[in-house]
């Protein structure tokens, strides 16, 4: 067995393969597929201060080689999250990260300290980056000013691991990136959906109820590749990369491209046991080619 | 209850009509079926079908144990169920199973029931046809078609009570929807409904009329099939529920139907 | 047969597809495949002011349901169209439009004023969004001021159909539709290719000379569509919407989401025949629909 | 040469190994096939194939115009070769054809001409020899493969000239690579290459060491296969031109490889 133990700032983690918000539920849902333990870490459904509905249905279009979805960060409120279905996750042996959300600053605030409190959670993943919801979400990704001041603001009342999810739908991420960096982020994970549409060209309709909606899936991995190595030759903190990602090979593309741990997250939906694969299939793939650490692969493309 | 991940083998494919298909699929592995309730379904991955990126989820149509068989029928809707019921004897299914909720069973065996299924709808009713007979319950199935060249499985379900049809043109059973059917002028205790939505819509209002109780088994768009994703919601009593999981079984009380 | 005559501008098109630049050489290499006069016109390869070797190979990488492409505007440069490739063309009955590449402004506006001198080109497409050129190309195309620059400057040179290419690698791209608008010109066009890349995990290599390349294909038609949609909401000028089209239903989409006509591009690799194949499915569509004009279409989504 | 987009029906698929298919193709609509020269290529659209998006560039490996047949040997490279490999007679391809230039004719018969082929690299040679001898000339073939497992289609090679054979492991013919065979102790006037290219790099050294004509066909990545979307361009004297039209077949004299 290679060694693929990777750290995230302060965060080690057992190997680079996570769960990505919104398409791996509370882990609970894959239980009966896979060894969550196995996972370098499961990131937990967009989670805001209070309850969201989310938007109405239809939410979800199949694309060619993807999906767009329209949830909208339907989640039950942090409270209710720290009451009960922390409790059901906390024994299980690999750490789980909250994506967090909002639609101002002090909600993200508000939300970040009351998981901060949590023994287990050791890291936020702040998503400022949804494009499915009308308020905040997307918004503050999109502009380095606002970035940076959400990013301030949880920065001064979050002490763990603060990863800051950033959206693809801007014309250079390395300006958000840097300006994240700058305010204290430990690391960025990138990235999120892209903001897309379809039409019911019979019907004359959207499909989805709010006729855009984030794309993910295996078509948007080479956009994600590139924006995972613009964003490594442009900043110094850890770098978690995603989008398409739906195995091995492509997970090790990311750590290529100067990932230190990726995301897998609409190809849980076609194959709920990739994450537990594509853990093996990185241990192959070092196995393989003689590579002590996956930490040899993280930026390692040659050009 | 627990779920697998499993390959199938096509053991038969029984070409019902230009538009559907039955596949009959036991365990690749030869292991004996987990146990699936009425009412549930799986995920299949079509393979070999470049634009169906995602799983596509298909009512569990019958459980024939002693066989080890698992039959889904399947009609075709686009280029994932054409793929479908191009499968041949053989070939391998990997599916996802079992998916969601199931009926809930009447309270007494006296109770009038009737399962009212609508063209390719009529498919989860055959299983839960036959576990309500297996349990002693006396199930009347009511089915509706398009026309007599739309008929499925009419024989299958006469094993486990009687039949009666409906077509739209009249061409087999009673002319009209099922709601028209004259059976409907009988009383029932419960209804169990599975078709287009224009139908079960048909029949929840029949049933809240007259206060009888009546489940209906909902379709939507889905990604995940286990409740993770949050894509396939059905805006009930409680809020936005996954109908993969909550569902895709549902008491019309629950729903926010205009009816 | 329906009415499919539509309008950009001054530009009245027989039907609203067209092929879009460098997937379609200058029609010659598809008329073994199709009668060219049957499409509303054919936007030639990207022209420059001089010859340009383009990038080195390899050139090309497959993505799921896309590829990406670094050409880098290999061309003869527009002397060379004018004598060599015009005369040739010039009496095939459909619209030729030349689109127009450069690395400055001064470059653009030289190569669109030898454009106009000829006849039979009733319109030219601007290219300020090629990602596959160091210099100039996409640069000019992701900010409002230098993407209003070129404009203006070619505005002022060019008397004819003004179409301005719009790069999807933006934050917003009404921003920048609407100061194109603003500049004079006649319509836009969108989507160019978005900035992608592809490792070969085994080599750890990037696939592409270029490392990163342009994507394009069916992956791309959410995204397009999107802003299509989004465009149509923002500016008065007609809109030519590509990206994705593989046949007539998404032409159609792209029609119902505010394109007045559509490019066909990487569909033309897989089947030569298609564009021909889209100008009978609109027509089918429209007749099994009862809608007598094509027109009725364009942005006649309903929300 | 005009071209053509048309649907062939495998006539038949030999499995000449585990890595290796022969496709035997003839036109669905049964006319006669269309004109082709040795050296040319086909596009063929991979259905079912979720992963391949584009079509694939195979070489002409044989026309058995008595049978209206084309033949192509395909190697299974990815997803959408295993594809190709795995199609069953009666099933339908299609092709875009005929692409490319083709090999030129050497000036007299009295020429001393090698065809030289690795791995599947020998495909275009066959319909090439073939070709040749029609023509009166006299054409020899040197084909190299890893081992005697690989050996490919030599009873078809024997009908148009000698053949000698190189493996890399000495299990058939002489040891080594084709550049080490004893065969080119002997002088000859002429060299046409297909095969790996480090393999052809070296017989392009050989060849313009002692100042023989040379000609060799090349590999690229493509997308178009007409030469619109200049993907696939091979540097030259003449500056970037497109292996798909200007080529595959070039003269080393206009290469710019370092040898
Ligand atoms: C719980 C459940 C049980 C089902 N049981 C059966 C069954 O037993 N037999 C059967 O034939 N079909 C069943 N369906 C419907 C079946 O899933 C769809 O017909 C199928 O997904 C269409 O896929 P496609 O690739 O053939 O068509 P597509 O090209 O994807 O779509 C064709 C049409 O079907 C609609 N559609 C696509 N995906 C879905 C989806 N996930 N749910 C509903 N509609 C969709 C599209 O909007 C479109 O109008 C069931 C659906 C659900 C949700
Ligand atoms: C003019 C020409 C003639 C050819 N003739 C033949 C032939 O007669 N028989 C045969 O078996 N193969 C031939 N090839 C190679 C064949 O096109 C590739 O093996 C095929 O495209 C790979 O597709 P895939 O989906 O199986 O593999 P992929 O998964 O696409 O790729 C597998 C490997 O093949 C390489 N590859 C992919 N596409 C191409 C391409 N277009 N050209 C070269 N390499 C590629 C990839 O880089 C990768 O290393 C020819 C190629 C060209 C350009
Ligand atoms: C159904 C769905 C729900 C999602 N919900 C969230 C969310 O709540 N928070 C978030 O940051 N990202 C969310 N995402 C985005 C994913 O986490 C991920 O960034 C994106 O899907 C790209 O990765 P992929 O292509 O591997 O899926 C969601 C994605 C999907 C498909
Ligand atoms: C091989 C290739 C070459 C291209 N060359 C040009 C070009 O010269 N000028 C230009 O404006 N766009 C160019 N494009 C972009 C296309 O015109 C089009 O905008 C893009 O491919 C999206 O459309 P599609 O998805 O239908 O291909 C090129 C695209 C491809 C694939
Ligand atoms: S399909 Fe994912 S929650 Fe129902
Ligand atoms: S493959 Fe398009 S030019 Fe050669």
């Amino acid at each position: 067995m290679a060694d693929l133990n990777v750290n995230i700032g302060v965060l080690s983690l057992k190997n680079p393969v996570m769960t990505a918000s919104g398409t791996f539920g509370y882990g609970e849902e894959f239980a009966d597929f896979i060894d969550l333990s196995r996972l370098g870490g499961i990131i937990v459904k967009g989670t805001t201060l209070h309850h969201r509905e989310g938007n109405p249905y239809p939410r979800m279009a199949e694309t060619p080689s993807g999906m767009l979805n329209a949830v909208g960060l339907q989640n039950k409120g942090v409270d209710y999250f720290i009451e009960h279905i922390y409790p059901r996750i906390k024994e299980i042996d690999t750490y789980f990260l909250v994506n967090v959300s909002g639609a101002s600053v002090e909600d993200y605030v508000a939300t970040a300290e009351k998981i901060a409190a949590l023994d287990r959670i050791p890291a936020i993943e702040l998503n400022i980056s949804c494009p499915n919801v009308k308020e905040g979400g997307m918004a503050f990704g999109t502009s380095c000013q606002s970035a940076a001041s959400v990013v301030r603001a949880v920065r001064a009342a979050y002490p763990k691991t603060l990863i800051v999810k950033l959206s693809p739908n801007v014309t250079d991420i390395t300006e958000i990136a840097r300006a994240v960096e700058a305010e204290g982020a430990d690391a960025v994970s990138l990235i999120n959906t892209l903001l897309g549409m379809a039409i019911d060209a019979q019907r004359r309709r959207p499909v989805l109820s709010t006729v855009t909606g984030g794309l993910s899936g295996a078509c948007v991995k080479p956009i994600a590749l590139r924006m995972v190595w613009q964003t490594y030759h442009a900043v110094k903190i850890p770098i978690v990369g995603l989008g398409g990602i739906m195995n091995a090979t492509d997970a090790i593309e990311f750590l290529l491209a100067g990932a230190s741990a990726i995301e897998v997250g609409t190809a849980n939906f076609i194959d709920p046991q990739i994450s537990e694969k594509i853990v093996d299939g990185i241990n192959e793939y070092l196995e393989k080619n003689h590579i002590a650490s996956v930490k040899e692969l993280i930026g390692g493309l040659m050009l | 209850m627990k779920k697998y991940i499993l390959d199938f083998r096509v053991s038969e494919n029984v070409q019902l009509h230009d538009n559907y298909a039955l596949l009959k699929l036991t365990p690749a592995d030869g292991c004996p079926l987990p146990e699936m309730l009425p009412g549930q379904f799986v995920e299949v991955r079509v393979d070999r079908s470049p634009s169906t990126f995602l799983r596509r989820p298909i009512s569990i149509n019958f459980v024939d144990y002693p066989h080890n068989e698992l039959w889904l029928l399947i009609r075709k809707a686009g280029e994932g169920t054409r793929t479908l019921c191009g499968l041949q004897a053989g070939e391998i299914l990997n599916l996802v199973l079992p998916l969601g909720n199931t009926f809930t069973l009447p309270e007494s065996a006296q109770e009038r029931i009737l399962l009212v299924g609508g063209g390719v709808g009529i498919a989860p009713m055959l299983y839960w046809g036959k576990y309500l007979k297996g349990k002693g319950y006396t199930p009347r199935f009511l089915l509706g078609f398009r026309s007599d060249k739309d008929l499925l499985q009419y024989d299958q379900f006469r094993q486990f009570g009687e039949v009666y049809v409906s077509t739209e043109d009249g061409s087999l059973g009673e002319k009209g929807f099922v709601t028209q059917h004259s059976i409907l002028n009988e009383p029932f205790d419960r209804l169990y409904v599975c078709g287009p939505k224009p139908m079960m819509v048909a029949v929840a209002r029949y049933a809240r009329e007259r206060q009888l109780f009546c489940e209906v088994s909902l379709e939507n768009t889905m990604a995940c099939g286990v409740g993770a994703c949050l894509c396939c919601v059905e805006d009930t009593v409680e809020g936005h529920v996954c109908v993969c999981k909550e569902g895709p079984i549902f008491n019309i009380e629950k729903l926010k139907w205009q009816i």
